[in-house]
């Protein structure tokens, strides 16, 4: 087994497409990062910026077509999944890496009992027979604060929160080694919200199990993360230890970010937002992809993409000022 | 004299497993060019009470009053009247734009139900100028809501609402399904739109740190009841009642060097449908008593702050 | 659950009331005189008016709307043929085994076979074989099934001398019939099982499945399949009435004796007791079907089963 | 963006983009044109008899051969088709235009009255509709307008469902509400905001319905309701050459080929009216 500081999982110029009749549309362009043992990473970034897809291209479940893996490597303990058959990825799923979905009210299928759809995973991936699957299924439920006997119950006598407690039950009973949490707790009221993150945040380190953790909600990350990578269009444009990130956020994007919270801070009086929209995705600017929304534009920036710059150790920015006084 | 007030307002709905207090009881005034801030999580009955108040939805009991006339059950075209002081911005951008208006039909369509603009030319300045100060670009105006963003959805949404000169308008949940990048731009322009044409806005959200941001008052809305009532910034220097606490504590922080500690609830927000007598929040509160089982009444603790909750003087 | 059940049988008995009111009305308005087609073309204005009261004809609408709804729904007796003069029963007893035969052998065809050719459809969506299932589909819901009788029977019998053309006897003679009947309904089956299958193939529960580790073939019949069978059942039981509706054509095509064909005969010689009576079991018949779907949705459905089950509980309070 | 493009020109559009419809409207359109231009393209009268030629298979005097009266077959399928199209037309429209009418009182004004059609729906879909069709215009008689009403008849139920399932999803929507609030009439809600948006599938199923009614039409012509003989309808056409079958197998061919094409062709515009509509798959 690896030890606790060696990386873990590491994802190496990942580039996705989505083609849509014509059109291509890159979604996520050359991301890279790693991840330690144990370690939580956040991708943090606006609707449609592509961080699902590079969860679910890790997990190679996006629906192909429409879109399509065009290169990159992910490495998982040094075994490159991306040269794996799907007969082994199979074990992969669900064994060696579990998903939680941004909508409970949806990522749990109708027509099966909870219990049903917990077990369902455990008799894919342990020697277990019927009734030891069961048994552990009614462990994973008590130990996510449901109580056993709804084991036979449907998705729908359950509440938003209660699913979304099933959910992670059924990514967690096979011991998985990196949990990918795709907004686990934004569809969720604030209140269940915060019971939700902290029962995630429990059990990944009882299990010492690595997470990804995708969302947009910076409050979240600055609770739960290690790592912070920020992803405008389909890029990670900034990377940096959590900490470092928050106090000295580089990227004009990021800062951005910070500056449209309606932060629980006194004094501010209006926010300073980041001018127009995300671009559009089959459309992509030439050079820097934020160049249009960037108070500090160039020519440079519109002319060539930046490249990722580390302006201080662990910390990398993707812009042509990074590390200069703006 | 306050622009708007309600005094002891209900609705009620029958639903098949009983009667739905989704509004119970709620009384509050809004100042001219003030905004009023209305929180709470899913199901407390704060969209209904927005809805209610600028009858969209008949009110079951209580009353709304607007300059000092009861307005409550008015019809026809006093109504008519009303609505045109009274209007709405939805959360969701997507299904409160008719998909098969064009942008510029449904930000005229209020106009020309005002009867006030006789000329097409007229009807086309005025729209101009509402797409103007909203910020939608005039080459949108033959497009279809499918072809817009989000938050360009939304900023058609305020030009329909304002294009009447309201008074009043109710914001329900205007920014919760933006980006929150978008959503800043959306904050700003409701702000400054309030500072040029002194319109007052009932605020609702489940956002807390939104809602302190843009609020004069806050309400804290719970099951269909008002728990906590206070100005923003009494409210967050005092903060009183459990619920609002729990609440508060559980926004995730961005603050990384202060995280704060959190007052964890149990158990899920339980039904608004035939309420017992009690605290309606006492079956998920830490503090709760069997004293909590008796009806609560709204308390004025200080100036201007309200609670409802009989134990703060022990809990705080 | 019972209770649901005998809360819609008792419907039903509404229902088939409703149709007789109907089918009496229809009748009772259609221009022409039985008695004079049954007295015969000789007889006398005597004659008629004779026959005219032996049949109960001379009496008002009401009295024989009472008549015709006491005799059916109290005495349970579909009264005797005009024509034959024999009980109306009996004779459809006769008949009654050919059509179901035919019917329940195309329904069960119908679900087979349309789910399977939709499922294979929308494994293989845009490729050659999704296009080819469903050209055929589309080729097949376009053709008018009496029509493609008529070539089968060139076909097969005048050509090939494989089966039968006409009439009853052995299995032989019930397959182009079958088939015939069973064709519309296979396609458009077939269309509703691909396009529920794909409404499903982009849901977040499949997703979830596959992120499970779960292998294809079980998604798809054990994840995609029960969720996508709701627009399936309710096109199934469409399958069901039309098959119902298109027996008289098919029994008139292949001249099978049964219902259908029965009451066609009994339309033209005015025989209303036996229109009556057969219209009366095709709207059973329909009706039933149509509560097997509602029983196939609950199922299918928990949620749908919860509303049953609360109903009953609400009733034992 | 800034073009003005109107939604029903997107649609055709998109509707011609597709290559199904696209290979039905050519079809649809040359059927129907060749068969309102029959008297300047038929060879023969519609009934024209010649004695001489009765029963002669196809040839290039008789294309489609002759009947049992020497009359053309090919201008009688011509002829015929006038009938056949307008029944599937009249029957569609009536038929989806009163469901749709009701289906409208009954998703809008809800409560009693959406109970009450409802339950009447229920009773008039209990036969199914074919059969429904036999009694009624063995009630009416033959005859064009009796088999057109027949027809629509069985329609109704259908339509009426359709578009209150398309009210009950869409009459919670924000945009009607923020119409409300920005005091539009009841007719203007109910024409300008709601109708637009529940009405596509309607007019996709009345399209279908042409091609079902043409069929159904055939069916009762067949079975000796409906349109009769001499008439030369489709259906009428199959009837008259029922008994021969088995000795002039061309004269139940053609006609019914013909009925197959045009009521594929149908059901393709049908199916790219369809995709051209759904909101969803719209950009």
């Amino acid at each position: 087994m690896s030890k606790a500081d060696e990386v873990f999982l590491k994802v190496e110029d990942l580039e996705v497409i989505y083609t849509s009749g014509k059109k291509n549309v890159q979604a996520v362009n050359k991301v890279s990062f790693e991840l330690k043992k144990g370690q939580t990473i956040a991708l943090v970034g606006e609707t449609g910026a592509g961080k699902t897809t590079i969860a679910k291209s890790i997990l190679r479940i996006l629906p192909n077509p429409p879109a399509k893996m065009l290169g990159g490597r992910i490495t998982l303990e040094g075994r490159e999944l991306t040269s794996l058959s799907e007969e082994e990825m199979l074990d992969i799923r669900g064994g060696k890496i579990a998903m939680i979905f941004q909508d409970p009210m949806t990522a749990l299928n109708p027509l099966m009992t909870v219990g049903d759809q917990i077990v369902e995973g455990l008799l894919l991936h342990n020697d277990y027979d019927k009734d030891a699957a069961e048994n552990r299924a009614k462990e994973m439920l008590e130990l996510v604060g449901i109580p056993k006997d709804r084991f036979v119950e449907y998705p729908y006598q359950f509440s938003g929160g209660m699913k979304q407690r099933v959910v992670i039950a059924m990514a967690l009973a096979c011991n998985p080694l990196l949990l990918l949490a795709d907004e686990p707790t934004t569809a969720l009221d604030v209140t269940i919200q915060a019971q939700v993150l902290d029962l995630i945040r429990n059990l990944k380190e009882k299990y010492n199990t690595s997470m990804i953790l995708i969302t947009h909600d910076l409050g979240v990350v600055a609770e739960t993360s290690d790592t912070v990578a920020v992803v405008y269009a389909g890029e990670i444009i900034e990377y940096a230890d959590k900490r470092e990130l928050f106090i000295n956020p580089c990227h004009p994007y990021t800062n951005g970010l910070f500056g449209s919270l309606p932060g629980m801070t006194e004094g501010e009086s209006r926010l300073k937002p980041i001018a127009g929209s995300p671009p559009d995705p089959t459309d992509l600017p030439k050079g820097c992809a934020f160049a249009p929304r960037c108070p500090y534009v160039m020519d440079e920036c519109i002319e060539s993409k930046p490249d990722m710059k580390e302006i201080s150790p662990g910390h990398f920015c993707r812009c042509i000022k990074a590390g200069k006084e703006i | 004299m306050p622009l708007l007030e309600v005094k002891n307002l209900k609705k009620y709905f029958k639903v098949a497993s009983g009667i739905n207090h989704a509004v119970d009881d709620i009384s509050f005034s809004v100042e001219k060019g003030e905004t009023l801030g209305v929180v709470g999580e899913s199901g407390c009955g704060k969209s209904t009470l927005g809805r209610t108040i600028i009858h969209l939805q008949e009110a079951t009991d209580g009353n709304v009053i607007l300059n000092g006339e009861d307005i409550t059950h008015v019809h026809g075209k006093k109504l008519k009247e009303v609505r045109e002081k009274m209007q709405i911005i939805f959360q969701d951008p997507y299904s409160s734009l008719n998909p098969r208006i064009r942008i510029e039909g449904t930000i005229e369509e209020p106009l020309r139900h005002s009867g006030k603009f006789k000329s097409k030319a007229e009807l086309k300045e005025e729209t101009n100028r509402l797409m103007e100060l909203v910020g939608i670009d005039e080459r949108l105006r033959n497009a279809y809501p499918h072809e817009l963003d989000g938050g360009r959805r939304q900023r058609v949404g305020i030009a329909r609402a304002l294009a009447l000169n309201p008074e009043f308008i109710v914001c329900d949940e205007p920014v919760s399904a933006l980006d929150v990048s978008i959503q800043a731009q959306v904050l700003n322009l409701l702000m400054d739109l309030q500072d040029s044409t002194k319109v007052s806005y009932m605020f609702v959200t489940h956002d807390l740190s939104v809602v302190k941001h843009i609020s004069d008052n806050i309400c804290v809305m719970y099951l269909g009841q008002l728990v906590e009532k206070a100005s923003t910034e009494e409210l967050f220097r005092n903060t009183l009642h459990p619920y609002t606490k729990a609440l508060l504590s559980a926004i995730p922080s961005v603050d990384i060097n202060n995280p704060m500690k959190r007052l964890e609830l149990k158990g899920e927000i339980t039904s608004p449908i035939d309420p017992g007598p009690g605290c309606r929040f006492a079956a998920r509160c830490p503090f709760a008593t069997s004293k909590c089982k008796e009806p609560q009444k709204l308390r004025e603790i200080s100036k201007g702050h309200f609670v409802s909750c009989c134990r703060i003087e022990e809990i705080n | 659950m019972v209770k649901y059940i005998i809360k819609r049988l008792l419907g039903m008995i509404l229902i088939l009331l409703a149709t007789s009111l109907i089918i009496f009305t229809i009748l009772y308005f259609t221009p022409g005189d039985p008695a004079r087609t049954i007295a015969g073309a000789t007889a006398t204005a005597e004659d008629v008016e004779n026959m005219r009261h032996i049949m109960g004809l001379d009496k008002s609408y009401i009295e024989q709307l009472g008549d015709f709804l006491y005799s059916t729904f109290i005495k349970f007796d579909l009264g005797d043929s005009w024509v034959y003069n024999k009980p109306v029963i009996n004779e459809m007893m006769i008949r009654l085994p050919r059509t179901l035969f035919i019917g329940l052998s195309a329904m069960a065809l119908n679900l087979f076979l349309g789910i399977v050719m939709g499922i294979f459809a929308a494994t293989h969506e845009g490729k050659w074989q999704d296009s080819l299932t469903m050209g055929f589909a589309m080729v097949f819901i376009s053709c008018p099934d009496f029509w493609v009788a008529l070539m089968m029977i060139l076909l097969f019998s005048a050509t090939l001398n494989l089966l039968p053309a006409y009439g009853i006897g052995g299995i032989q003679y019930y397959i182009m019939p079958i088939i015939c009947s069973a064709l519309g309904g296979i396609a458009v089956n077939a269309r509703q099982t691909r396009a529920s299958i794909l409404g499903v193939f982009r849901e977040d529960y499949i997703t979830t499945a596959k992120a499970k580790g779960q292998k294809e073939n079980i998604i798809v019949w054990g994840h995609m399949l029960p969720n996508a069978l709701m627009p399936i059942i309710t096109s199934i039981g469409n399958g069901f009435a039309k098959i119902v509706a298109g027996t008289p054509v098919i029994e008139s095509v292949f001249s099978i004796p049964g219902l259908g064909l029965y009451m066609l005969t009994a339309i033209n010689s005015r025989d209303y007791p036996v229109v009556r009576a057969c219209v009366l079991f095709f709207a059973f018949f329909t009706a039933i079907s149509m509560l097997l779907v509602d029983l196939a949705y609950a199922f299918v459905d928990p949620r749908i089963r919860a509303r049953y089950q609360t109903v009953k509980k609400k009733e034992t309070k | 963006m800034n073009k003005r493009t109107s939604i029903v020109r997107e649609t055709l559009e998109r509707i011609w983009s597709n290559p199904g419809s696209r290979v039905g409207i050519v079809i649809f359109a040359f059927i129907v044109i060749v068969c309102l231009a029959a008297p300047l393209i038929a060879p023969y009268g519609v009934n024209d008899m010649d004695l001489a030629n009765m029963y002669k298979g196809p040839s290039l005097a008789h294309p489609f051969g002759t009947d049992g009266m020497g009359r053309d077959q090919f201008t009688r399928i011509l002829y015929g088709g006038r009938y056949s199209l307008a029944l599937g037309l009249c029957a569609a429209i009536l038929g989806s235009g009163v469901g749709a009418v009701i289906g409208s009182i009954a998703g809008y004004f809800g409560g009693k009255t959406e109970t009450m059609i409802m339950r009447i729906m229920d009773i008039w879909s209990s036969l199914p509709s074919m059969l429904l069709c036999i009694l009624i215009s063995a009630t009416l008689g033959a005859g064009f307008v009796n088999t057109v009403i027949a027809l629509s008849i069985g329609n109704v139920p259908t339509g009426v469902r359709l578009i209150r399932g398309q009210i009950l999803s869409e009459r919670n929507k924000e945009y009607l509400e923020a119409a409300e609030s920005i005091n539009c009439s009841t007719p203007s809600i109910m024409f300008r905001h709601l109708l637009p948006n529940v009405v596509s599938p309607v007019i996709v199923d009345a399209t279908m319905g042409i091609g079902m009614n043409i069929t159904m039409a055939a069916a009762l012509s067949y079975i000796g309701l409906g349109v009769q003989p001499p008439t030369p309808e489709w259906g009428a056409l199959l009837a008259d050459a029922r008994t021969h079958i088995l000795n002039y197998p061309y004269l139940i061919m053609f006609p019914g080929i013909v009925i197959a094409l045009t009521v594929l062709a149908i059901n393709l515009i049908g199916d790219g009216l369809r995709d051209a509509m759904d909101p969803k798959l719209r950009k």
